[in-house]
């Protein structure tokens, strides 16, 4: 059961990274990578069960806090195409 | 086959299920607002069931407490990350998609 | 023969996407991009070197006799740190770069650095 | 056809489709996206080649610190490339050609993947770094004791590397360099209630995280870098959510000028300070003369801490600087 768990995350990752190359713009590209970010967690986990040792799951937190971060970090600097500090529409 | 081996199998294959379900969904809804409840399909219900159903099949507390905090973690992130994300496309002014607009 | 290159001949093909870009394309931070893909393909053809078939990872515990050796491991993770702190350097260039130059390709800049020195060399005779 | 094999093409090929994605892509915003995801694929792919120290790290760097980078460094300048044009292309085509045959056939000659019979293999120094190090100093990671004990010169090296880096960065964009000073301006995330809340929970757990992968290094993945690493990213979300000023409040610019160097000094030190008890340059036997592992497991425990100082610091500085460039234009 646990190889179809497998093969169904990665067929998630196919379709995730799909929609992060058609977008169309930002926000569903961001959507996507946040969806691979946690799948990708979940791929961790799994792997750590299926090859045998399950103790490596502090990756996995590691990665969703590193996901996390990342997806704040896009919003934040990518949002109003202003340098960090800037107010909404302060730009010239 | 214990009850406990049959009970972790049904939480991952429903588990499998939700993730391809979800993944689906972000790839055939029309817009961006609708795509958001896909991925949270596969955050909340697969990402859980899957975690659970690795829960059952380890023997070690330290595994099973490390599943634990990944779980926490990913409940108390995903859906700040997701209600952000669409917080900030609205201000962005991305458009909602209405029955009979073109895909977008 | 093949079965048991692939993992080989597959960064190679990544490796060669990253040289690509750093050769073709002249934006300075699409170079860079392009420099930390050929980096992490590097990474992984070493890791690939270390992996044993039937191994886990180099963390001893009992009941496990076939372990993945650690040594390409250490370069490895050593590696990637320096590799961001030298991505950091040349972003700081590139920011820099941009603020006397107004561009990031580098055709334009180069451009500027020609029609600047000629102007300078013809100021320089003149006066 | 194993599930490992399968499994791992199927990740080279997500990882070559996100490759050429990011070489086709001209809006630099997405494209830098997609080298995060790239980052977390070889992540998952270091996993499985058992590389989990690795994987530790990459994942922190790739996706965190260095995507943030890459965008703070984009939304100070452009973000849009110009269209290659074709002259470039060719030359391009035929030295990635001609590099990548030469590399292809040269592999011919290489031991086949996951031998167990390969000249890395077969060195003694595979003897000594996986069971002679369970008495040297007994510590399960090997990966910890080969980077602290066995080749700390070299990791000595690579730490002067990384602080050299953010020595220079600091030269280029730091606070010499400004023209004028930075200006108080309005927060955009701080608005979003949920995400001020859920980070300011998330900060303190944060730490502690990086702590544990600093002290359990020893027994599991982990270790100084990539604690340091995520030392820095707890404090770039910080910085991120609540503004420049507020983070400096908290960790101000002159205490990071400090505590860059003390890392490095802490290492040399340490190194100094077994020759002067009579042993060779980072030779931690000589710090418990009546029990060497005990002194083994003291070293690698300060030197282990002086990286993640260093690595920390000079990350948080780096980005102090990148966003800090931004508010000062």
């Amino acid at each position: 059961m646990i190889y179809a768990v497998m093969a169904a995350l990665l067929v998630t990752m196919a379709l995730a990274l799909f929609r992060a190359f058609v977008g169309p713009g930002l926000y569903n590209r961001i959507l996507a990578i946040n969806m691979f970010g946690t799948k990708a967690v979940l791929f961790v986990a799994v792997a750590g069960f299926l090859f045998g040792r399950p103790e490596f799951l502090d990756i996995g937190i590691l990665y969703a806090l590193v996901n996390f971060v990342a997806v704040i970090a896009v919003l934040r600097l990518t949002h109003h195409d202003g340098p960090i500090g800037d107010g909404e529409g302060e730009r010239a | 086959m214990t009850v406990i081996e049959v009970l972790s199998g049904v939480l991952l294959a429903a588990g499998g299920f939700f993730v391809v379900t979800g993944a689906v969904g972000l790839v055939r809804f029309p817009d961006f607002y609708t795509r958001i409840h896909a991925v949270g399909v596969t955050d909340s219900a697969g990402a859980g069931l899957i975690l659970l159903g690795l829960l059952l099949r380890t023997t070690e507390w330290e595994v099973g407490l490390r599943l634990l905090i990944i779980m926490l973690f990913m409940v108390i992130t995903s859906p700040t990350a997701a209600h952000t994300l669409a917080q900030a496309a609205r201000r962005d002014g991305v458009p909602v998609w209405r029955a009979g607009d073109a895909r977008r | 023969m093949i079965g048991s290159h692939y993992v080989y001949w597959l960064t190679f093909a990544l490796m060669m996407i990253g040289l690509y870009v750093v050769i073709s394309h002249g934006n300075l931070i699409k170079k860079l991009i392009g420099l930390s893909l050929f980096q992490v393909a590097v990474f992984l053809f070493y890791i690939s070197l270390g992996k044993v078939d039937g191994g886990t990872a180099p963390i001893i515990t009992e009941g496990t006799q076939t372990y993945s050796h650690p040594l390409p491991h250490v370069l490895i993770l050593t590696a990637i740190v320096v590799g961001v702190a030298t991505l950091a350097v040349g972003l700081a260039l590139v920011v820099r770069l941009f603020e006397s130059y107004g561009s990031l390709e580098e055709d334009e800049i180069l451009q500027r650095d020609i029609s600047d020195r000629d102007t300078t060399d013809r100021d320089g005779v003149a006066s | 056809m194993t599930a490992f094999v399968l499994v791992n093409i199927s990740l080279f090929a997500i990882l070559g489709a996100t490759a050429l994605a990011i070489t086709r892509m001209r809006a630099l915003y997405e494209a830098t996206m997609l080298t995060a995801l790239f980052s977390l694929v070889t992540g998952s792919l270091f996993v499985l080649l058992d590389a989990v120290d690795v994987a530790f790290t990459e994942a922190a760097v790739g996706v965190g610190i260095s995507t943030v980078l890459l965008l703070g460094v984009l939304s100070l300048t452009r973000s849009r490339e110009a269209v290659t044009p074709r002259r470039r292309r060719l030359p391009a085509a035929l030295v990635v050609l001609f590099t990548g045959g030469t590399l292809g056939y040269a592999a011919q000659d290489l031991p086949p993947f996951g031998s167990a019979t390969t000249p890395v293999r077969d060195h003694p120094v595979t003897e000594t770094y996986l069971y002679q190090s369970q008495q040297d100093m007994g510590i399960p990671n090997t990966v910890t004791s080969v980077l602290a004990s066995y080749r700390g010169l070299d990791t000595l090296g690579e730490l002067v590397v990384v602080f050299t880096a953010g020595v220079t960065v600091l030269l280029l964009l730091g606070p010499l360099t400004r023209r004028n000073r930075p200006v108080k301006r309005d927060l955009v995330l701080a608005d979003y209630r949920v995400l001020r809340v859920v980070s300011g929970v998330l900060m303190p757990f944060i730490l502690l995280f990086a702590l544990y992968v600093l002290f359990h290094g020893d027994y599991g993945a982990g270790g100084g870098f990539q604690a340091g690493v995520i030392f820095a990213s707890g404090f770039v979300l910080y910085g991120l959510v609540f503004g420049l000023d507020r983070v400096q409040q908290v960790l101000p610019q002159r205490v990071l000028w400090v505590l860059i160097p003390l890392g490095l000094l802490l290492f040399m030190g340490l190194g100094v300070a077994t020759v002067l008890l009579g042993g060779s340059f980072l030779d931690y036997d000589t710090l418990r003369p009546d029990d060497p592992a005990a002194g083994q497991r003291l070293g690698i425990l300060l030197v282990e801490t002086a990286i993640g100082l260093t690595v920390a610091t000079v990350m948080t500085s780096v980005f102090f600087s990148f966003t800090g460039r931004g508010a000062s234009r």
